[in-house]
């Protein structure tokens, strides 16, 4: 079970993910989609710390951070 | 009297070429209109351009049954291709459309050209104007460089030169 | 009235433009120094460019609260002096209706553009529409008169708003552009003339701003700060502005008055533009972007030997009963093609009592296109 | 009145169309003695006034520019007209329902803006023309034709609200305190900016009878006992300025 | 739609009452329980007697900031499931405007009373007129249909406002009662009848709450807290509330069964009534309480020997064109006495096109007299 | 978005119509959360809105009853609503240009009136639908298509606005600071009276593409430079404050 | 049908007078109207009340050519003492009025009565009240003093009924 | 000339001036007036003390105090 879901289709690129996430985990892929912007990659998910950012803050509802148990508690 | 009709995606500047072209011709000395219409979301949705020119008083600015239609998306060429008036011609981007087997289709890869030779993507809508200069009699390439250098803002005057340029070499090429 | 020719303020050349701003322009022509609006979709390009523009030319500009806010500060701006504006469309129309009313009774001249797009409600907010036609004539209490004006390009965008501005100071009555989606956002030629023909509203001081000898006159218009002492107010008055809110007659003449100056005078008022109407023996009516679609209907008709003519009104409200009446008096059958249920055609049928009368109409947030008219047409036409 | 102030005055407007005893009348005195005193110049004045008792106060007492416009939009029209002509002084006069209820966005726009207006609140705390409906600033508990049992609503503290918008001037007085009042009405009229005076104004037909205050003498009494000025009040907690009418200048 | 019968609320007999007062009562027999309001003359007795009836009733009563508020709160509480009502008069109602296109467009249930007052603009206050007919029907801005009804007694401002209620829960509309002010404000006795018939609307649940097989039918409206989860929106939407700002057939079909569920139901919504008819030679066709004056002349022409009779419209709109023309088929001359500078003759001039149709129009601020009418119709009558 | 939330929406109304980086949908994300972290009824709620871009949050995207009204008007449409059923829960979620332009006055009068809603401005300092105009909340000086010199008006504090009405609970946060912004709605949404929260919520394409922030990622660098909590904001003077925004809660 | 008109000045009670009077003739079985209209400024201006008692549906409520007009002041006497039908009649506070020389009119002090032997001069509307249905047969006593007790605040129905009473006794001696 | 003016005609009888004044200088008629009240009278003018009250809180504007010179400054 993956711990980053990302929502292709409903992720319209704004790139906040990338600049924000404190592990770098994102990217953009080299060329532009037919959606007319290059689209998101999780480029490192294991690098993730579950720190949810990207998850309450994407204006695009776009990311799930499935919390591993160990760090279930750390956003109550 | 001509009709034409641009569509593609929000974005692609299809609104933009419309009324460059509409301007060219009035600076050629005819009438031209330009109406341009956004799908429902204005963000990414389906947009076309409506122009008419002519030598007289334009009665209905519409292109209902374009004489040439120009699509940029996949979207717009499935919507429009089969309004197109029965001696009018398609010129399409065939590297962002899949397209049917059609008379009268002249294809390019506008978008590609744009990214690839310009370095700019969103230039291609300026490709294709390029393109139907080559192409079709409806508007003279001078017409378009002044309108652009009319319209555009100054910092991308050149780019969208280079972007007819490229378009009415490629025109020329598949005419 | 003095007519007055003005320099136009854009050097005079041919021009590509979009119907809304060349509203715009039209208006800065017509001498408008005060613009008090609301944002709304599809006419806010005409006040965006007035917010660079009004300044350039020493007018004011402002972006009000809301609609309501809107009409009040232009009518206020009005008897300060100024050639006043506003656009807006359907819903900020509706808002306006109370002061549209006000700017009737106290006979304040001033310009409302309606852009008209698709109701009823919120509708298709970018969608063009013109179903606001009737709600012009009737949509505030009482009884009044405006005129509604229709422009059917963006030659006519900027030329009629110069007319709508004569008009409402010539006989001190707010005027309704009533254009539509299609017009507001049509980029297409047009020319500005070196010259323009202005009407200025007689300031002149005078002891009865509200009052004239004539039974269908419009009396001087003192302004504020002249000393003319102005009671400017709402209710019913006299010819001093005094209220008499309990006087059947002064509330008898008034009333009167303020619809037979409009109605009295309807042949000066009222323009119309026929296509191949002599001959006509199918006579289509229409107005604003509608009237386009039909030209090219009468036109393609023509081509196939059918004798077709089209009277455009460009002036709705009052309505050109006589010239309407006259113009259908030989065809067989009138068709109104309209952007609506069948509005205009009400007041054709009730017009063209003994005539076959068939209303076009189409609510589908697009404009109708000459192809629907042609056919729908072609129905009746042996 | 003093009769140097008739000049100011349309005589065929009078007797005034108030009722007896209201408060209006005494604060459309104390709006000419403000305008004398400042010796202004009465033919660059345009007084606009909303429709109500209240809006009557210039309309057509006063025999300068009047404005009587729609029901809570006068200081819409103002704006029009100030914005035009700055060279105009221009006074809005209109009642609490006005001003407060249907107008209220136009009030807190036009502070917000620093449209420079003298905005004077005849405030009865009632809808006196239309027969004595509950208004934005009847007190809690007060009964009127539409609280019968009492008011179960706050009120506004208009000077408090147009203070938050950032109104340059502001106070309250009641036609009791008349001096102050005039005073004030003479700063707000020379202010640079959106001055507003919140006047409470006793309408002892439509609030007084129905509150045990049926004349204006009583309703004075009753003014005298509840008003405590701005300083005063701002050392006391939130219960002991329970019905207390707070008065004096507002901007600090 | 099934139809229930209900106990009066007050004591079934025979009372005497302002007319304002027995609307008030005819909404709480109907089943009203939410009030939204703002005073205004002549209409505020209404919502002053609600003030103290509703909540005996467990209703709601809530003087609002102003008209917009009050009708939109009203909308807003009959989606919580209330039968809701406003009040007002011309310059109130001319601010309800954007408010009821939104209740047309979303098919909500409800009343709304205009005590006519003498226009335009704050006019006379306190004066009688009927000159907001063409407003109630015209507006707001985009093609919609209302339902307006005309009182013409103290007996009616009862009967016709249950009948208002009734209609706005079966058609899922807004409907206006066109009063005026000497009906609102006049003094008579009516009975109140032990039982009342009353409609309620289907709010049974659905995912189709604004869309219907039949073109012309009224969807089922499930209320907000059920679990329907409802997309209430003023946007042009489909049958399940989603917005389609940008599509030409959704858009057609919502305005045209909008329109249809009316136009197709006029039989059953219209209702006249004829005194004297049959065999009249001169018809007077009138509402309200001009329609009195008109009954008052009708007899005294027959005591003359002249066949005078009295169609009377209460409902107004939509207009009962059929009707009117059955009943005019016959006669010489039609007449139209009314409060205005002629309204609802302009309609039925429309509709009967070859008659003679005499404008009897009176704005004044007072009420049209029996004399006038008799006055000006005797120059017809041979 | 956490897919335990998923539940409260419609999913065939995403994507959302929203431009890329467009600070509603972060609202969105916050105002779902909180409803769950609340574990309220989502059948008994019904979601108002005016006419906007932050209109639309609920409408369609929320699988709650949902009242997409007039521009301006949501307040005037939940107020029916609430008191018809008290026992719904009714939150108001719209633009600044909806709630403190055309709707000001039925904002105010709500508060005052202390009507039990919960109203969530999505205020992005602008008008984002109509194409960026200025609206009451945009900075002084800010660039937009009305002001394209700056704006010279002073804008709204509408927390100050609504506190000097009477509203029971008042606070502001930005979309950035996401967990007070949840927990304060969270605040808002128990309040016994009427609650609002103002939420600066970016909107790139609009203002921030006219000032020189075209991404999501630059507003937010700008707001965490303008931010600052409330407490530390009331021993400041106001010209130290000129450009900051003032969050926290604001009644005492 | 009978056809009444009340006129006085604001305070006098005209309008209550009216609604008491058709309030009577409904108590009485018989139909009943009322229209109360107040000058421009309701506050001492002319006022006046519309009365029509009938047996049958009153059509027109309106008393354009009353047959009877109960005068209580000058102006209102002076505005609609002509209006009277021809076979009208007139009941005038004669206290109040300098009357013109007219057949069938009546006259009384009422506020003079109301004044000196009731010591509230508040009730005259109801002396000219008994005095009308001493004079006429539009309406019986009974009928009034019920409508009174029950329209009247409990207060002052004593008082009205007082009014009532001199009224009437007034009335039957100048009948 | 006398100093205090009392304009009939405007003023409605609201008995204010009665009730404020420090001085006792205003009383009423003794019958009811065709205007429906017991008109105001001057009784006691000597004993004003031109304190302007009375002319300044009339709500019908209908007293004019005149000022004599010696107190002429008093209210300035
Ligand atoms: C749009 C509109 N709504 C309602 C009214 C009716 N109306 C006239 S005056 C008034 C209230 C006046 O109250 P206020 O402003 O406090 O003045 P006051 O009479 O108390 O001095 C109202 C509701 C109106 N004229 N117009
Ligand atoms: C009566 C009316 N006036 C104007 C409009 C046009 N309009 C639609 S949305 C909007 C502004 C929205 O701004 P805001 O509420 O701040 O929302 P945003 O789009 O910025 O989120 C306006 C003016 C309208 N729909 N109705
Ligand atoms: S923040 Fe969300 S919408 Fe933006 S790029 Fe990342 S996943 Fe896509
Ligand atoms: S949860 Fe935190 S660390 Fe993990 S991807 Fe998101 S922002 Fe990066
Ligand atoms: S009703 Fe009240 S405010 Fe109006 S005139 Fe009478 S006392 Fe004054
Ligand atoms: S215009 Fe602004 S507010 Fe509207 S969707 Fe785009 S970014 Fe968001
Ligand atoms: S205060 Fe004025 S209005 Fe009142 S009684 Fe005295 S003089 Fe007359
Ligand atoms: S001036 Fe003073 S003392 Fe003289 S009458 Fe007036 S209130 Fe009395
Ligand atoms: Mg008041
Ligand atoms: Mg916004």
């Amino acid at each position: 079970m993956e711990k980053i879901k990302l929502n292709r289709k409903w992720c319209k690129g704004c790139g906040l993910c990338i600049e924000i996430c404190p592990k770098n985990v994102y990217d953009r892929e080299a060329k532009v989609s037919t959606k007319g912007f290059k689209e998101i990659i999780v480029k490192n998910p294991d690098l993730c710390n579950q720190c949810q950012l990207c998850e309450l803050l994407c204006p695009d509802l776009a990311i799930t951070i499935e919390k591993t148990k160990k760090d279930a508690k750390v956003n109550k | 009297m001509s009709k034409i009709k641009i569509t593609g995606f929000g974005g692609q500047g299809v609104i933009l070429a419309g009324e460059i072209l509409a301007n060219a011709a009035v600076m050629d000395g005819k009438e031209g209109s330009a109406i341009g219409s956004y799908g429902s979301a204005a963000r990414g949705g389906l947009t076309s351009s409506e122009i008419v020119i002519s030598n007289e008083f334009i009665d209905a600015p519409f292109s209902e049954k374009p004489d040439v239609l120009i699509a940029l998306s996949q979207d717009g060429y499935d919507k429009f291709v089969y309004t197109v008036n029965q001696n009018g011609i398609i010129i399409v981007d065939s590297g962002m459309v899949s397209i049917k087997p059609l008379p009268k289709q002249y294809e390019l890869q506008a978008a590609n050209i744009a990214t690839s030779e310009i370095k700019s993507p969103v230039v291609a809508n300026m490709v294709m104007l390029g393109a139907l200069s080559a192409i079709t009699e409806v508007i003279s390439k001078t017409a378009l460089i002044n309108a652009i250098k009319e319209t555009v803002n100054e910092k991308f005057v050149e780019l969208n030169l280079r972007g007819i340029e490229f378009g009415f070499e490629k025109g020329k090429q598949i005419k | 009235m003095p007519k007055l020719i003005n320099k136009s303020l854009l050097p005079p050349k041919k021009y590509f433009m979009q119907g809304n701003i060349a509203c715009a322009e039209g208006a800065l022509a017509a001498g408008c120094r005060y613009y008090a609006g609301y944002p709304i979709t599809p006419s806010s390009e005409t006040m965006e460019h007035l917010s660079n523009r009004l300044p350039e030319v020493n007018g004011v500009f402002i972006q009000m609260e809301d609609e309501i806010g809107s009409i009040c500060s232009m009518i206020g701006a009005s008897w300060a002096g100024a050639k006043a504006m506003t656009a807006t469309s359907g819903p900020g129309f509706s808002l306006m209706l109370e002061g549209l009313g006000y700017a009737v009774m106290t006979e304040t001249p001033c310009v409302i553009i309606n852009v008209q797009r698709t109701g009823p409600a919120t509708g298709q907010a970018t969608r063009p529409g013109q179903g606001d036609i009737m709600q012009a004539r009737w949509g505030a209490h009482g009884d009044y008169r405006i005129i509604g004006i229709s422009p059917w390009s963006v030659q006519e965008m900027y030329d009629l708003t110069i007319e709508s501005f004569n008009l409402a100071e010539v006989y001190r009555v707010p005027v309704i552009l009533l254009a539509d989606e299609v017009v507001g956002h049509l980029k297409e030629s047009f020319i500005i003339k070196p010259e323009i023909e202005i009407f200025n509203r007689d300031s002149s001081m005078s002891d009865k701003p509200f009052g004239t000898v004539q039974d269908d006159g419009v009396p001087p218009m003192p302004i504020f700060g002249q000393g003319a002492k102005l009671l400017v107010t709402g209710s019913t008055h006299n010819e001093f502005g005094i209220r008499k809110v309990a006087d059947p007659v002064v509330q008898d003449m008034l009333v009167k008055r303020l619809c037979a100056k409009i109605d009295n005078h309807k042949d000066k008022i009222c323009k119309t533009e026929s296509y191949l109407v002599d001959d006509a023996d199918y006579l289509f009516i229409s107005f604003g972007i509608s009237a386009r679609s039909s030209y090219a209907v009468i036109k393609q008709l023509r081509n196939e030997g059918i004798k077709a003519g089209l009277l455009r009104l460009k002036t709705i409200w009052p309505f050109a009963d006589e010239i309407i009446k006259s113009a259908a008096q030989n065809c067989k059958v009138v068709f109104v093609p309209e952007m609506n249920r069948g509005q205009l055609v009400l007041e054709v049928q009730r017009v063209l009592c003994n005539k076959q009368v068939i209303s076009i109409p189409k609510t589908q947030g697009e404009a109708i296109y000459p192809s629907e008219i042609y056919n729908e047409s072609k129905k009746y036409i042996k | 009145m003093s009769e140097h102030l008739y000049k100011y005055l349309r005589p065929e407007a009078f007797p005034t169309p108030f009722c007896a005893g209201c408060g209006h009348g005494i604060l459309m005195n104390a709006i000419l003695r403000a305008v004398d005193e400042l010796q202004l110049d009465f033919n660059k004045i345009v007084f606009v006034s909303g429709i109500g008792c209240g809006a009557w106060i210039p309309s057509p007492h006063f025999a300068a520019d009047t404005l009587h416009t729609l029901h809570g939009r006068p200081i819409a029209y103002a704006t029009g007209v100030k914005l035009f002509n700055p060279d105009l002084k221009v006074i809005v006069i209109s009642g609490d329902g006005d001003l407060a209820a249907i107008g209220g966005n136009h009030l807190i726009h036009a502070a917000r803006r620093n449209i420079e207006l003298t905005v004077i609140c005849a405030n009865n705390s009632i809808y006196g023309m239309t027969g004595g409906q509950v208004s934005p600033t009847t007190p809690k508990y007060a009964k009127t034709m539409t609280t019968a049992k009492g008011n179960p609503e706050e009120p506004f503290d208009l000077c408090k609200l147009t203070v938050a918008c950032g109104a340059r001037y502001v106070s309250r007085y009641t036609v009791y305190h008349i001096k102050p009042l005039i005073n004030s009405i003479k700063k707000a009229m020379t202010t640079k900016g959106f001055a507003f005076v919140d006047v409470v104004s006793p309408c002892p037909t439509q609030f007084g009878r129905r509150n045990k205050q049926p004349t204006l003498y009583e309703m004075f009494n009753d003014l005298k006992a509840r008003a405590i000025r701005y300083e005063t009040a701002k050392g006391l907690k939130k219960d002991e300025l329970t019905g207390k009418i707070i008065i004096g200048e507002f901007n600090e």
